[in-house]
């Protein structure tokens, strides 16, 4: 009964939160604590309904291969009976909408308790669980989109969210900057994605995703591949920049700039798998043109392999997750360029918890620290702050792929996938990539937390909305794999493109391959950062390699060919415009009233006040017209003195 | 239409007196003369108006022209011109410029005078004889709102004339 | 021919007329150009009465436009005259080649 | 007879602007006071003849017709339909709220408001008139209020004001006179096919469709002259930054808001429906002329320190999509027009209001000498924001859709052409957020820490125009059914003659 309502009534999943959001801003201002009661009690509540309607979802298996689709008119243009133009707002609930609607509400509700401590004390405490309602909102509208404009506008609100969150220290120059960044730097994607979606709209005349996929099946009917290509192309540019793909990553690891909370929101939940979720929706787009599949795949591996290599020198805790974030999101994309739903939101869920869990604890760690945010100044906080710690370690072990914590199970099912697709290469950059991510991540680990303690430091464990949050989801980052191990693919049976390919046969070498590889991840970071005390090898072998060594830790100066470009040669055009636009469009305007004046100058001198120079002249002027009329005649007369007479 | 030789000489020596005096005042040095020989120019006038058979404006003239018109720029000229008076009438610096332009006028209006056939519009009737009468009978009827228009005016002239010509005080009020 | 014809008073009057606007166009003294604008005037009379005596005896046409001509210049020289006195009395002056008032 | 909505909406502020007169110059309170009725009664009317406009009719409503001149056939016709309703209640919106955005103005107000009510009665006499000559009366109305306003009330930047207010006025003359020649033209051949003079819109369409193809060419040039430097077009659009930079708060609100639409309106009710060949002929440059506006003019932002440059080369850079839009001249294209205008309208006057408050406040409209001015006035940055995100069409706010449908129209017609303009919002976003997070964010500044936030009747703007534009981002049908039930039928006109006249 109540799951027949959650299933109808999905729209009150998006709602909830943007109500709370409204009631804040107008009404909850001013009581902090009122304002986080409503923020968390929506969310909460979306999340039960999000739960209910996931568990519909999820039990009736209908809904795998005829999506539950609801929608109203939101807008046409052109003759009512056969509009040129119709947008349609609805919801469309599948087994992925509804996987993703109960991971982002769940993962966002323990975030917002999680900053009930975090933001304590904080000026804009009740704007940042507006800000927080409303991000969650945009992002769960995002999800449940029955049509690709609308969730086009989830998509750019939940940049404005971003935005927002990111420059929530506004005060801060560099948190303005980061969030201009972010902003535009999805913007300048989002101009590619906005041209596939006014291709499609343009090519097949529908937007809502379950037509278009038909449509789009049976494309070669009426576009040319050419058209295809080039439209999913475009498609895919959008979510290059969401998803932190290179080479519009820039913006994702100075997103840390804002509140950590923000963090774990945008790199966990919400922002980042936008993206992700995109391509998975529009994977029957992709599909249809193999060049794209392999331009995801490409760019996922690539993405993968380039920032773990830039996250094994970064000193800043936060720092370090968002590199591991995208070099997640990049497995995801090399799950979907290979063809498989299944693996990409397999890790896309897995990742929500266990990275959710990470920068929740990295921040509980700032937290402790007064934002202190250098791993190598921390040490031995195991001690003091143990929930915290062996949270993150659980978070560590899921990342880095140990059996049986959920990050193994969904980056083993990717490089199967890898492996099974025929992409040699691109499983050999995905294994490096996860024995490079278990080195960074446990790096981080035994830096942080192991070691010596430092004096100057003087830890304390977090308050208990903050440790709950952890708890919960280290218990996730724990469990939530066992969802599709390959002995009982729950999984693949619910969440699959075209058909459920899973064959049931466990490929042992893989997985035993994959563990080893992480296992042998961690052992290099502990002989390098935990028992080797002085870290000699370490020092050694960065002034070895100190040009890879710089060119790693400078983030391969991506930041500053764009800042280059951006100051050189955008704001360089921009000037050329001005000047052209005031000395050149505005000289010629300036030119003409300058003719004029000079003529009027000129002619002034014809004007000399006299009144009997004046009287002269006129006299002269009635002479003529006498004799114009009279020899003339009057109609000729009146015809050249414009039908005066 | 009778023509008698006097009236033919009345107004040759009419035409010359006018004409002469005409001249003479814009070519006279001293303002006050050619107020003079313009008074004597009006009178010519006058009797040109007889000849006319227009009794009534030749005694109009006389009384307006050669006499309110007259003193009243007398008047004026004694108001303002408190200089050499022999000075008081000069030509200015465009002369000739308008020498030509009257010639050009004369020309034209000279050539059209000669060329319009008068002849044709001749009526060849004579005035009647209580012409004072019938102006008046004509302008209480038909002309009679131009009549009042023009008594309107000469109102609205002499506030005006007053207006402009008083005495402006030094704020009495500062 | 020793008749006067209407030929004779409409040159008369352009003469005349010439003449007075020789003196408008060049005196210096505003008097005189307001003396000599009755001139033309004059001249403008002399054509309507004859007009008035040759054309149309019986209407009186002319004679009435000349009564009002001589209504109008009446006032016109009052008028002028307060003109020129205020002018006077601002400028000190009735010289018209010290005044080029119309222009700003 | 019914009530005679249309004139009651159009003579409210003329007659507070009466009223004004009278009142004592000293009285200020009062003096404002009467202003905003005046210009309320038109809001809650237009807003009732909006909503009480018939869609499924659709056509003029609300009609009020009666003889001028004859001789001209120039009757006094006003009416309204999908597409100058918006226009109407755009101009009762903004003007609306430019009386409370000039609430501080303390030099000589009963002359401010009164020319501020004349400008807002000329610019809504545009908008309703259906009859060639009306209309261009009322925009020459317009005209002098605006000349007057900048040189007294205005302010001295780059330019000096006087040279803004010659620039604007003169521009703007000069506009006219192009297009008064093409009407006349228009007029005179319209007279022997029509067989009796007739100035309305409609007899004029008539008549003009039939012309000649050589005929519809010269005579679109020349309104397409007229209103294309009425509406900024590239590269007439020179007036535009200079004219608002100077222009006081409230007139660059109902110039960049509705005085410039007019241009764009008349393009579409005037010149496109009149000369459809003519149109068809042009619109390739149009197009043409339309992206480069955009990508020009917001480059020409990017390099601007000044906030009401920046927002005048942006208002430039938009008024470019509607030259696209039109220059499509297809069902979306025109309702992405129209909706473009109403949505600028209202983001560029809430954007100009703020401004206003700012430069009120800190006396400043140097980017570079603000920043952090959130800490302090935070409505204020919550209304430059709202205002800022629109410009950079944000989905949600209003004018995404009208950005999205003039993007796939344009798309569609002109393909790659359209990526040059289409581009333009990436470039827009730099500058928007550029100049909001310079102005707004940052270490605040301790000399404007005794700064008030916005308070009282000073939300006035924000409230009035920030709800317009989140109801019309979030329901945009509410806008665009509108529009369509005027569009659809125009556009019927214009392709019935295309189509009968395809060879010409």
């Amino acid at each position: 009964m109540l799951v027949e309502f959650a299933l109808h009534h999905a729209w009150l999943v998006p709602l909830l939160p943007a109500l709370a959001f409204l009631i804040i801003v107008f009404l909850a201002r001013p009581w902090p604590k009122l304002s986080a009661f409503i923020s968390v009690g929506g969310m909460a509540t979306a999340c039960f309904f999000a739960t209910l309607a996931a568990y519909g979802v999820f039990t009736n298996h209908q809904y795998t291969e005829h999506p539950l689709v609801y929608a109203a008119r939101w807008l046409t243009l052109g003759l009512p009976g056969m509009p040129e133009l119709q947008i349609n707002v609805g919801v469309q609930l599948d087994p992925t909408s509804a996987m993703m609607l109960f991971m982002v509400s769940f993962i966002a509700t323990f975030i917002q308790l999680y900053s009930v401590g975090y933001m304590k004390g904080d000026p804009g405490f009740s704007v940042f669980f507006s800000y927080l309602s409303l991000f969650a909102a945009s992002m769960l509208l995002l999800v449940i989109s029955s049509n690709l404009l609308q969730m086009f506008i989830a998509w750019e609100l939940v940049g404005l969210c971003s935005y927002l969150l990111i420059g929530f220290y506004s005060h801060k120059i560099s948190a303005r900057e980061a969030a201009k960044k972010a902003f535009v730097t999805c913007r300048v994607a989002d101009f590619g994605l906005l041209l596939g979606i006014l291709g499609l709209v343009i090519t097949f005349g529908t937007l809502d995703l379950v037509e278009l996929s038909e449509r789009v099946a049976n494309f070669r009917e009426y576009t040319t591949f050419g058209t295809m290509t080039l439209l999913a192309i475009l498609v895919f540019i959008g979510p290059i920049a969401k998803s932190g793909q290179f080479p519009l990553h820039v913006w994702l690891p100075d997103a840390m700039e804002g509140p950590t909370p923000v963090s774990a929101l945008i790199h966990a939940a919400t922002m980042v798998v936008a993206g992700v979720y995109l391509v998975g929706r529009m994977l029957f787009l992709f599909h249809e043109v193999p060049v794209a599949m392999d331009l995801v795949a490409i760019t996922g591996a690539f993405t993968a392999l380039f920032a773990a290599t830039i996250a094994i020198t970064q000193r800043e805790i936060k720092r370090i997750l968002a590199y591991s974030t995208v070099s997640q999101l990049g497995y995801m994309m090399l799950a979907l360029g290979v063809g498989s739903l299944t693996a990409g939101m397999f890790h896309m869920w897995t990742h929500a918890f266990f990275k959710a869990l990470m920068f929740l604890g990295a921040g509980s760690v700032l937290h402790a620290l007064h934002h202190k945010a250098d791993v190598w100044e921390m040490g031995g906080l195991v001690k003091k702050m143990p929930i915290t710690s062996w949270t993150f370690v659980i978070g560590g072990l899921a990342i880095a792929g140990i059996p049986p914590f959920a990050g193994f199970w969904s980056k083993d099912e990717i490089l199967v996938v890898t492996l099974n697709g025929g992409h040699y290469i691109l499983y050999a950059m995905a294994a490096f990539t996860a024995f490079l991510t278990a080195f960074y991540m446990w790096r981080l680990i035994f830096l942080a937390f192991y070691g010596e303690e430092k004096p100057e430091n003087h830890p304390h464990e977090s308050p208990w909305t903050m440790c709950v949050p952890l708890i919960v989801l280290a218990a996730g980052a724990m469990t939530v794999g066992l969802l599709g191990t390959p002995w009982n693919n729950i999984w693949a049976e619910w969440i699959f493109f075209g058909e459920a390919h899973h064959s049931g046969e466990i490929a042992w070498g893989a997985m035993i391959s994959s563990a080893v590889i992480a296992v042998a991840g961690i052992y290099l970071a502990y002989t390098l950062y935990l028992k080797d005390k002085e870290k000699v090898k370490v020092k050694a072998l960065a002034e070895r390699y100190k040009s890879l060594y710089n060119l790693s830790f400078n983030k391969y100066y991506i930041d500053e060919m764009y800042l280059w470009f951006n100051h050189t040669m955008v704001d360089g055009s921009a000037k050329l415009f001005y000047l052209f636009d005031i000395y050149v469009v505005d000289g010629i305007v300036n030119g003409l009233g300058g003719f004029g004046k000079l003529s009027g100058e000129g002619l002034r001198v014809l004007q000399t006040g006299r009144l009997q120079n004046y009287a002269l002249v006129f006299f002269l002027g009635v002479l003529a017209i006498a004799v114009l009329m009279v020899f003339a005649g009057p109609s000729t007369a009146s015809l050249v003195l414009g039908g005066v007479m | 239409m009778e023509t008698s030789i006097y009236s033919v000489l009345a107004f040759y020596v009419l035409a010359a007196v006018i004409l002469g005096s005409a001249i003479l005042v814009v070519s006279m040095r001293n303002i006050v003369h050619s107020v003079l020989f313009l008074a004597i120019c009006f009178i010519a006038m006058a009797g040109l108006f007889l000849i006319l058979d227009a009794a009534y404006l030749a005694v109009i003239q006389v009384l307006v022209y050669a006499g309110a018109v007259c003193i009243m720029i007398i008047f004026g000229v004694m108001l303002i011109q408190r200089t050499d008076m022999k000075q008081s009438n000069l030509f200015n610096r465009q002369t000739f410029m308008a020498g030509g332009v009257v010639a050009l006028t004369l020309a034209v209006s000279g050539f059209f005078a000669g060329t319009t056939a008068w002849a044709d519009l001749a009526a060849n009737t004579p005035v009647p004889e209580d012409s004072l009468g019938q102006i008046g009978q004509l302008l209480l009827s038909k002309y009679v709102i131009p009549f009042e228009v023009a008594a309107l005016l000469l109102l609205v002239a002499l506030v005006g004339a007053i207006v402009l010509a008083k005495e402006v005080k030094a704020n009495v009020d500062d | 021919m020793l008749t006067i014809s209407l030929t004779h008073y409409v040159v008369l009057s352009a003469i005349l007329f010439s003449i007075g606007l020789f003196g408008v166009l060049s005196k210096k003294n505003a008097i005189s150009v307001l003396i000599c604008i009755e001139l033309m005037l004059n001249a403008v009379n002399i054509n309507l009465i004859a007009f008035s005596k040759y054309i149309t005896p019986n209407e009186f046409i002319g004679q009435i436009f000349a009564i009002f001509v001589i209504t109008v210049a009446a006032a016109e020289v009052g008028v002028g005259l307060a003109i020129i006195i205020a002018i006077y009395r601002n400028k000190l002056s009735v010289n018209l080649d010290e005044f080029d008032w119309l222009k700003w | 007879m019914s009530f005679p909505v249309l004139p009651v909406i159009l003579l409210a502020p003329l007659a507070a602007a009466l009223v004004l007169v009278f009142v004592p110059k000293d009285e200020h309170k009062l003096i404002k006071s009467v202003a905003a009725i005046g210009t309320f009664v038109s809001m809650a009317l237009s807003f009732y003849v909006y909503f009480g406009y018939d869609q499924t009719l659709g056509g003029l409503q609300y009609v009020i017709r009666h003889d001028w001149i004859q001789d001209l056939g120039v009757t006094f016709f006003l009416a309204v339909d999908g597409i100058s309703l918006p226009m109407l209640l755009l101009t009762n919106l903004i003007g609306f709220s430019a009386i409370f955005a000039s609430w501080n103005i303390g030099t000589r107000p009963r002359e401010f408001f009164i020319l501020l009510l004349v400008l807002i009665t000329g610019v809504m006499g545009t908008f309703i008139a259906h009859d060639l000559f009306i209309f261009l009366l009322f925009y020459e109305v317009v005209v002098i209020p605006i000349y007057i306003m900048v040189v007294i009330w205005g302010s001295s930047k780059r330019v000096t004001k006087e040279y803004a207010a010659m620039k604007l006025t003169i521009y703007l003359l000069i506009g006219s006179g192009f297009l008064l020649v093409g009407v006349i033209a228009l007029f005179t051949k319209s007279i022997s096919i029509l067989g009796a003079p007739d100035m309305s819109f409609s007899a004029l369409a008539i008549a003009g469709s039939q012309l000649s193809a050589f005929d519809q060419k010269w005579l679109f040039a020349l309104l397409l002259f007229g209103f294309g430097s009425l509406i900024s077009m590239w590269p007439f659009h020179s007036w535009s930054p200079d004219g608002y930079a100077g222009a006081p708060t409230a007139v660059s609100m109902i110039h960049a808001g509705v005085l410039k639409k007019i241009g764009g309106y008349g393009l579409i009710k005037v010149a496109v429906v009149t000369l459809p060949v003519g149109a068809h002929f042009w619109a390739p440059w149009m197009a043409v002329l339309g992206i480069a506006g955009v990508a020009y003019a917001a480059f020409g932002a990017l390099a601007q320190k000044d906030l009401k440059y920046v927002v005048g080369y942006s208002s430039v850079s938009h008024m470019g999509y509607v030259m696209i839009a039109v220059a499509c001249l297809d069902v979306i294209g025109l309702n992405g027009a129209v909706a473009n205008m109403f949505a600028h309208g209202v983001m560029a006057a809430l954007f100009f209001s703020m401004i206003g408050f700012i430069y009120e406040k800190t006396h400043t409209r140097w980017i570079p000498d603000m920043g952090g001015l959130a800490h302090q006035t935070p409505k204020l940055a919550v209304g430059f924001m709202m205002a800022a995100m629109a410009s950079l069409g944000l989905p949600g706010l209003i004018s995404f859709m009208p950005e999205f449908t003039i993007f796939v129209s344009a798309f569609d017609n002109y393909g790659g052409l359209a990526v040059i303009g289409i581009a333009g919002i990436i470039i827009t976003a730099l500058y928007v957020l550029r100049a909001g997070a310079n102005t707004l964010f940052g270490p605040p500044r301790t000399e404007y820490d005794h700064l008030e936030d916005i308070k009282g009747v000073e939300l006035v703007p924000l409230v009035v125009l920030g709800t317009v534009l989140v109801v019309g981002g979030l329901l945009p049908s509410l806008l665009f059914d509108m529009i369509n039930s005027g569009v659809v039928p125009l556009h019927a006109e214009i392709s019935n003659v295309l189509q009968l006249g395809g060879n010409l």
